[in-house]
This record gives C-alpha cells, structure tokens and sequence, in this order.
C-alpha cells in the first residue's frame, strides 16, 4: 500500500500532529480508505475537537433530564409517562452554496436526529441569519432558504411552528440556518444508539447511497473563500418523501421489540454512525460494504464510507428480527440490506467482495480524537453609552414607524405563511407569539416551543449576550404559560484558531452557562457550527437557543392579542 | 425567434422526482423501465432576431435564473 | 355512519380527518391502506391531505393509480359518498371523478393561512349544516390549489350549482384579493354530478375544535355523520 | 433504449411558472422576452430494443400517467 503523499493528508484536513497521531495509532501508513475516514471523524463537525472543552461547562442536568448531550437528541420527562425529544442543528454552508436544498436537508437530518430516538417529530423550529436586506444575494437566499425549509417540512407532514430571522452585513457571505426539531415518545421507549452483542446484525436502511456530498463534513468545517463558488461540491438533495416513509417505517419498527440500536446517517454518513454505534457500545463491526444499497454504479468503498446521500438510517437488531424488519421497510418501499455483524474486537474491519479495504481500532478514531484547548481573548466589556453623543430623540411616531419598518422586527408571516404550521392538527398557539404551543395528541397538555438570540448583544459582549439568550427563550417560554424545562443549542461562531473568536465563543458558553445554572434550564442537546467567515470577515457571535416548556392545560395558555377595548396594559420586570 | 432551453440534473445528483415517477410505472405494470430523469424544459419567444445574440442572452439567462447549475445542466437550441 | 380513510404513502392529514371524523359520528373510521384493494363496505370514503408519493410529478397523480382507487371508483359509481381534501381533491381530479386539475399556485409559493370561504350548495351531505351563502373560515395549506377548468366546463359546474365554496372576503365577496392561489372564478371545491363526490383544496379538519381557533370545519363532518347514519 | 417524453401545457392554459420566469427575467434586465413557457422533459431508460413497441409503451405511459391530457400536450422521441 502506498502512503498518502502530503497533498492528499492536507486535501484531508488533517494537519501534521494529527496525521502523526494517525500513524501512532495505527502503527502504519493508513490507506485511502482509512485516510477518509480519520478526516471525517477528525473533522470539527464530527469531534468537537475545538469547542468540547467548553460545551462541558454547560449544565446539563436536572431531575426532568433522561438523556442530556451525547446522544443523536437530548430527551427530557414532560409527565404523563411522555418524554420531548429535541435538538437544534446547523446547515450553513449548503444553504449559503444552494439556498433550497441546503436548508431542505438541514431540517431532513435534524428530523432523523430526533425520530431515531423513537420519538415522533410533532414541531419544526428554525433560526435564520441573513445578510444586509440590500445585499444582491439576500433576496434568492431568502427565498430559497424559507422554500426549502417548507418545502422539506410540509411534505413530511410536521408542523413548522416558529423560528426566528435577523438581518446583519456580517452574513452577507456566510448566513445562519439553524434547524430544530422537537418530538414525543413514551418515556420509557427511549432508543440509543450504542450497540450490543456480539454476531447481532447490523442493517442499513431508506435511500440507496449515491456520490452526494463526499467531504461535505469537512467542508462543513472548512473556513469558506472566495472559491468555494468555484468547488461547488455535490449539493445533496433532500427527498422528503422517502423521509417521510421512513419515519413512519422506524415508528413502525419501534413499536416491536426488534431493535437494539439505531442511528441516523447525518453528515459522515456511514463513518460516524458505525463508528459512534460501535464506539458507545464498545464493539467491533464488520460491514461489507458491497451490500451496501448503491444509485450509482463503479462506486468505490471510500466513496461509501464517506457519501452524505440523505434518508439513511443505521440500526442493529436482535438476531432473528431481520424478517420482520425487513416486511416493514419493504411495505414502505425503502431499501433495507443487512450489511455486517457486531463483533467483540473493538475494530472496524470493511471488506469489499471479500477482501478487506480498512481495519481500524475503533476507540481511538472516536473517543480520542483532537481536543484543543484553544488559545482566546476575553471580549471588554463595552464602555457605557455617552447619552451626549447619541443623535436627539426622533418623535414618538416617527420612531415607532422606524421600528416597525426595521428587517429585524416586521412581520415574519411572509415566512411562515409559506410553511404548514397547523398540520397534525395540534398547533394550539401559531406563529407570531412569544412561543409556539403544540399540544400533545389527545390531551390538553402541551409544549411550548421557541428559538431566540439577539447577535448583535452576543458581539457588544458575548457573556451577556449568551446569557440574554438563554434568559428570552426562558421569557418567552413563561410568556405564553409553560414551564420552562431544557434547552437545545446552535453554537454559530467564526474561525476558533483565531483567540478573539475563541473568546467570544468562551464568553457566550459562559453567559449560557450561568444563566441556564441560575434559571434551572439545563442544556441537554446542540450542535456546534465555527469557521462561519468569508474573506476573513466572521458572523455576529450567533449562540441560537432552542427553548422548551410544558402546559398543563392548554385551555389556559395566554397569547399575544389584545383581548377587548378597555382593558388595562401592565409592564412588569425592570 | 424562439429559444429552448432543456435543464436537467447532473449525473450523479438525486432525482427523487425520477424516482417516484419510475416505481410508479412499475406500479402501473410497465415491466424494464431501468431508469427514470425528470428535467425542466422552457421555450423562450425572443423580439431578438440574431440567432447568435439571441444565444448568448440565453445562456445568460440560464446561468443567472433558469438553470441552478450547482446541480443543473442546461441546454439552448435556437430556432429561427 | 362508517367511514374509511384512505391513506397513500406521503399523505400525512390521514390522523387529522380521523380526529374529526370520530369526533363527529363518535367512532374511529377505518385507517385503508392504499395497496389494499378489498375496501370493505362503508357509507363515506375519504383522501386525505398531504404529499402522496412527494407531490413528484404533478400532485396527486401517483395517487390516482393506487391499487384501491379502481374501487374507489367503482364505490363513487354506486353513489358511496367521496370526500377528497386538498391532496385528495388533486387525486379525485387525476383519476377523473372531480372535473378540471390543481395547478401551481400563482404566487409560486406554498401558502398556509385562514381563508374565507362562501358556502355555494347547501342540498348535499356534505354541506347540509350551513346556510346557503354562510361564510365560513378556514385553513388552505397547499403548493397546487389553482383551480383550473376550461370556460366551458366551469360554465356547466355553474350551471349545474356543482361549485361547494368560493373564496371570498370576510364579508362574501369573490374578489380577486380573497383568491389565495389563482384558481378560475375563486372556486375552491366541486361537487360530481350526483353531487356525491366533493373535492375541495381548504382544510374544515382544521377548524373543527375550538381549541385551534374556531369550529367552521365541523359542520361539515356533522353533516356527513347525520346524512350518512345508516 | 433511450425515450424523452416532452410535456407542455395546452395553448391557452395558463402557465403560472412561465409567467413568473419572464417577470424574473424583466426584473434581471434581460429586455425583449415576448412569452414563456414552462414544461417537463422525462427521460426514460428502457430495457425494451425494438423502438416501434418502445414508442407504443411510452405513449400509454404518457396517457395514462406522465402527462394530463385535460391541461398538458406530450412528445415522444425515442433513440436508439
Ligand atoms: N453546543 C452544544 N451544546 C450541548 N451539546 C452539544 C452542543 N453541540 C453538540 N452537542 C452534543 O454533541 C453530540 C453530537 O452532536 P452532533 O455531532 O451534532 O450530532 P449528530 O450525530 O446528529 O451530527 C450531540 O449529542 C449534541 O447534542
């Protein structure tokens, strides 16, 4: 086998004490194959390597908890035997390359994030960033964002309930699509996704692998430049409704005792979810990746591992259960091929018609992956407002008028108007007020659900900022009834290697840290999304807060509309 | 002067419109449809009258509206 | 009355209208798979809302050829009564038991919002519980929602008093600014010519509990209930 | 063997999308675009050799699926 020459380890992302690392742990050049996958696990957006050390300052924990950060969504108790499952993630950087598709596959992986935990999805949420309303772009990105996210979402069938949008230049080359989702399962049907047991199979299923996206994870994490037009890597395309289908056919499959662990496909596809299953199980796997369901012919076994094609699933089952499993898939007409087996050798062994294309220890390639203490500067604290040199106050009409007519505080129903926010029948409180309300099926209990961060604060100083967030989401939450539970993250930030970035991504953990601390609203699920820069120019530190809470009777919700002439108008708070 | 213009996925991209359209015909009972491509196809009347202009404003157009070539091919053909 | 729903891969108001259904005559319908060609005996059959088979091609198309809409046919023949909502208004036109077809929306964009709606036929068992020229509010939610007929197939559903509702203002009026999608003289349901089968793009499932809003939706499923008991 | 199916709307029928392309296009700059049109082009893989028969399937597929006659006209080329 011949060494990869320093091109390729570069065109890999990995720089020269991970490559050495590589070595250290293999003992040996690895080949292609093995490249790949070491620049996929490594990459920021799979290992964290560069925020983990941060994220761990965050609570995460309260008796209401049953599964925080580490798992595809964090889980928390809403009574009544039922548990919420949500999550936030981000997709930048497709959406900034093809607006529709981009944000359509954003809200497809985060639904799989939350419906392979067994729940199912009943609220969309999004937080989106864009740049100057003048710009010549915002208008097509904009609009194939809010397209796309619909687009995906109303033909799942659920409801897109809220979300939130804010104009700044400092997105003009780099916006924001955060996506959340929120589901509900019972709350002792929990799925994970460590396997167990060794000779189980291991079963892949819904779309057939194509050549989407190869290394979109590490362009994901790859600071942007003025050729990234140029690149233009393979843009996935979503199909919601094989998504669809497969919701239906992993909640069909649930509800039998059939599965032992499950996993979603996300970005890395088939690397990280075989790797993080057989990781937190700590199992070997042998996947013979010629049994992989293939759109293309004369695909290469490195192409499998590192192909991001949407509307996948991995699952191991308990053996004996492959019939069953596979009558449900085919009756929804998704793929399902049993690919490989657990084993007890801590490896990843891959084999192509046989012969073995990559051997790994698993281990090392998840749990020891780059962490980087990496170096950042506080951001001062911003001096106070000279009241002298602010401009004269404008009249109160004309003032109101300005605020209403700013980008960041109009309307929003052009947006939401074109996403199906009642569909499933439970939207009990729309778009438009301080949370949505979904009401749980058949009950009059329900969840409130919000996204909130104000940019602008978290660049001024990122540890109010940070803390601000977490504090509206918590308001807002209070302000429609709802008792305040947990919360979902989306750590939008610029590059980390530089310290002023790092400080403001520090400072925001640490405002979210202690405001989450002081108002019991732990963090029990998110996502991390850096090197948000174009032509060096970073994004507004962006901390997007996904907020939930729980009604206990729904008729008693309160909303935003003036009920009657007459009545009187309280300010309460400081 | 009439311009059409074929746009039509790059190989390699999904097409789950394709896809559907293919199993459904199976449904039907067409046997041996081995694969389906759903593309766009729009004609264009041009006040132009110079074909090569006529070409070059519709390549134009394709590049900046009617094709999204992250993941689309286009194709002009220019009748009198 | 017994009821069956038809639910096709990718339509997902299938729950929905079950929820009014029950709520209405007191007992689940019948959940039919669409592959499922032994429709068992029932007085009302329904097509849901939703994107079945994506929407790919044109909306509803897919769906026409399922296995069970030969018997669905055949059923609607016998005077069963048809009820096709949004994604199933788009099914009933494809397989040519509603007249005409749901175009694009002429904004392009999908819409979701209340809309107003004038009711246009009172004689049939799905109407029967508003008043001739009531005026209801309720939900579209839709990308395709643009009626389109040719002038003289619209002139004989006049004629005939086959058009159920048009979208109007709050106050009745069909002006081109309560039309939310294009569709051909603001038409936003149709009866067949028995006036058994109804198609219309507006979702009354979704206002049929007080909790989301408003009730306008749930006269018509008491209708149904009442028209159809056995 | 290769078929292309071309569906476009009847002369007469309103076509939303092409009118939405020809303001986008207005509002771009490009000048002098008079009408257009929007369709579909369906590219389909047969297994089937003979084109006579391979032309008499598309066009069942076309009537019975891939276009609606009460709006749309369709084409059928068939390639070796
Ligand atoms: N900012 C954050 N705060 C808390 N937890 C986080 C954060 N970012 C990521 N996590 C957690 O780290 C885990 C891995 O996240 P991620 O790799 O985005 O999941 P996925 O496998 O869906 O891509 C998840 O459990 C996620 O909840």
């Amino acid at each position: 086998m011949t060494e990869p020459t320093p091109d390729v380890i570069a065109a890999h992302g990995l720089n020269e004490p991970e490559y050495a690392e590589v070595l250290n742990i293999l003992g040996r050049a690895p080949n292609l194959v093995e490249l790949g996958i070491f620049s996929v696990m490594w990459s920021e957006h799979c290992s964290y390597k560069s925020s983990k050390k941060w994220l761990k300052t965050l609570p995460t924990t309260a008796p209401w908890v049953i599964c925080g950060p580490g798992e595809n969504a964090g889980v928390v108790d809403i009574g009544d035997g039922q548990a919420a499952v949500f999550k936030m993630e981000s997709h930048n950087h497709p959406s900034f390359i093809e607006p529709y598709q981009g944000a359509a596959t954003g809200v497809g992986g985060i639904l799989r994030d939350v419906f392979t935990m067994g729940a199912r999805p009943v609220a969309n949420l999004n937080a989106l960033r864009f740049g100057s309303p003048d710009h010549p772009k915002t208008r097509h990105l904009v609009a194939g964002v809010v397209a796309g996210i619909g687009g995906y979402g109303n033909c799942v069938g659920v409801p897109t309930v809220g979300g939130e949008v804010n104009f700044h230049p400092a997105y003009n080359g780099n916006i924001l699509v955060n996506a959340m989702t929120v589901g509900v399962a019972p709350a002792d049907r929990i799925f994970y996704s460590a396997a167990a047991g060794v000779g189980n199979p291991v079963v892949y299923v819904g779309s057939k692998t194509g050549r989407d996206g190869i290394h979109g994870a590490t362009m994901a994490s790859a600071e942007f430049n003025e050729d990234s037009q140029e690149k233009r890597p393979t843009v996935q395309v979503g199909d919601p409704f094989t998504e669809k289908l497969l919701i239906e056919a992993c909640l069909e499959l649930m509800a039998t005792d059939a599965i032992v662990a499950i996993q979603d496909m996300g970005a890395a596809g088939l690397t990280s979810s075989s790797f993080e299953m057989a990781s937190k199980g700590g199992m070997g796997v042998e996947l013979a990746l010629d049994q992989v369901p293939m759109r293309e012919t004369g695909m290469t076994p490195y192409e499998l591992m590192l192909s991001e094609s949407q509307e996948r699933m991995l699952m191991v089952l308990k053996p004996g259960r492959e019939d069953t499993a596979r009558g449900i898939f085919e009756k929804w007409g998704l793929d399902f091929a049993i690919i490989g087996r657990l084993t007890d050798s801590g490896r990843m062994v891959l084999t192509w018609h046989g012969e073995t294309v990559a051997d790994l220890p698993i281990d090392p390639l998840a749990q020891a992956s780059p962490e980087y203490d990496r170096p950042w500067v506080d951001t001062p604290a911003p001096a106070p407002l000279d009241e002298a040199a602010l401009p004269a106050h404008p009249t109160w009409d004309a003032a109101l008028a300005t605020l209403i007519a700013s980008p960041d505080v109009a309307s929003r129903r052009w947006i939401w108007e074109q996403y199906d926010h009642m569909v499933m029948g439970d939207t009990v409180q729309r778009p438009g007020g301080d949370a949505a309300v979904v009401r749980l099926h058949g009950s009059n209990r329900g969840l409130a659900l919000t996204t909130d961060c104000t940019p602008r604060y978290c660049r001024a100083h990122p540890e109010s900022g940070g803390a601000q967030a977490v504090a509206e989401a918590y308001r807002n939450l209070s302000a429609v009834g709802a008792r305040p539970l947990a919360v979902t993250d989306n750590m939008n930030f610029g590059n980390p290697e530089k310290p002023e970035i790092m400080g403001q991504f520090v400072g925001a953990c640490r405002g979210m840290a202690a405001a989450c601390e002081a108002l019991e609203f732990p963090v029990v699920s998110g996502n991390v999304s850096l090197y948000n820069e174009t032509a060096g120019e970073p994004i507004l530190p962006t901390p997007a807060i996904g907020g939930l809470g729980v009604l206990e009777d729904v008729e008693r919700m309160a909303t935003i509309d003036l009920k009657a002439p007459g009545q009187a108008l309280v300010l309460l708070g400081g | 002067m009439k311009a059409t213009v074929h746009v039509t996925l790059k190989n390699g991209v999904l097409d789950p419109q394709g896809k559907a359209v293919q199993s459904a015909l199976g449904g039907l009972g067409f046997a041996g449809v081995e694969e389906v491509r759903q593309g766009k196809v729009i004609e264009l009347t041009l006040a132009e009258t110079d074909p090569e202009a006529a070409r070059a404003s519709v390549e134009k157009m394709c590049r900046e509206l009617l094709a999204n070539t992250v993941i689309e091919d286009y194709r002009v053909d220019i009748e009198g | 009355m017994r009821a069956a729903v038809i639910v096709f891969p990718g339509s997902n108001c299938d729950r929905d209208v079950a929820v009014s259904l029950r709520a209405a005559t007191g007992h689940d319908p019948i959940m039919h798979w669409h592959a499922d060609t032994e429709l068992p005996k029932v007085d009302l059959i329904v097509l849901p809302g939703g994107f079945s088979h994506g929407d790919y091609l044109r909306s509803g198309a897919m769906a026409a050829h399922a296995p069970v809409m030969r018997e669905v046919k055949a059923r609607a023949d016998q005077g069963v009564a048809v009820l096709g909502i949004c994604n199933g208004f788009q099914v009933l036109t494809e397989c040519g038991l509603l007249p005409g077809v749901l175009m694009r929306n002429q904004s392009l964009r999908f819409i979701c919002r209340d809309v107003f709606l004038r009711v246009e036929a009172t004689d049939t068992p799905f109407t029967a519980h508003y008043a001739p020229d009531q005026v209801i509010r309720v939900p579209v939610a839709h990308h395709d929602g643009n009626y389109f007929a040719d002038p003289a197939t619209l002139d004989l559903l006049e004629g005939e008093g086959r058009v159920a509702f048009r979208y109007t203002d709050a106050d009745g009026t069909a002006s081109a600014a309560a039309n939310p999608n294009g569709s051909r003289r603001n038409i936003a349901g149709v009866l067949s010519a028995n006036r058994r089968v109804l198609g219309l793009m507006p979702h009354p499932e979704r206002l049929a509990d007080p909790l989301l809003g408003g009730t306008d939706g749930a006269p018509l499923f008491s209708a149904l209930a009442e028209s159809l008991a056995a």
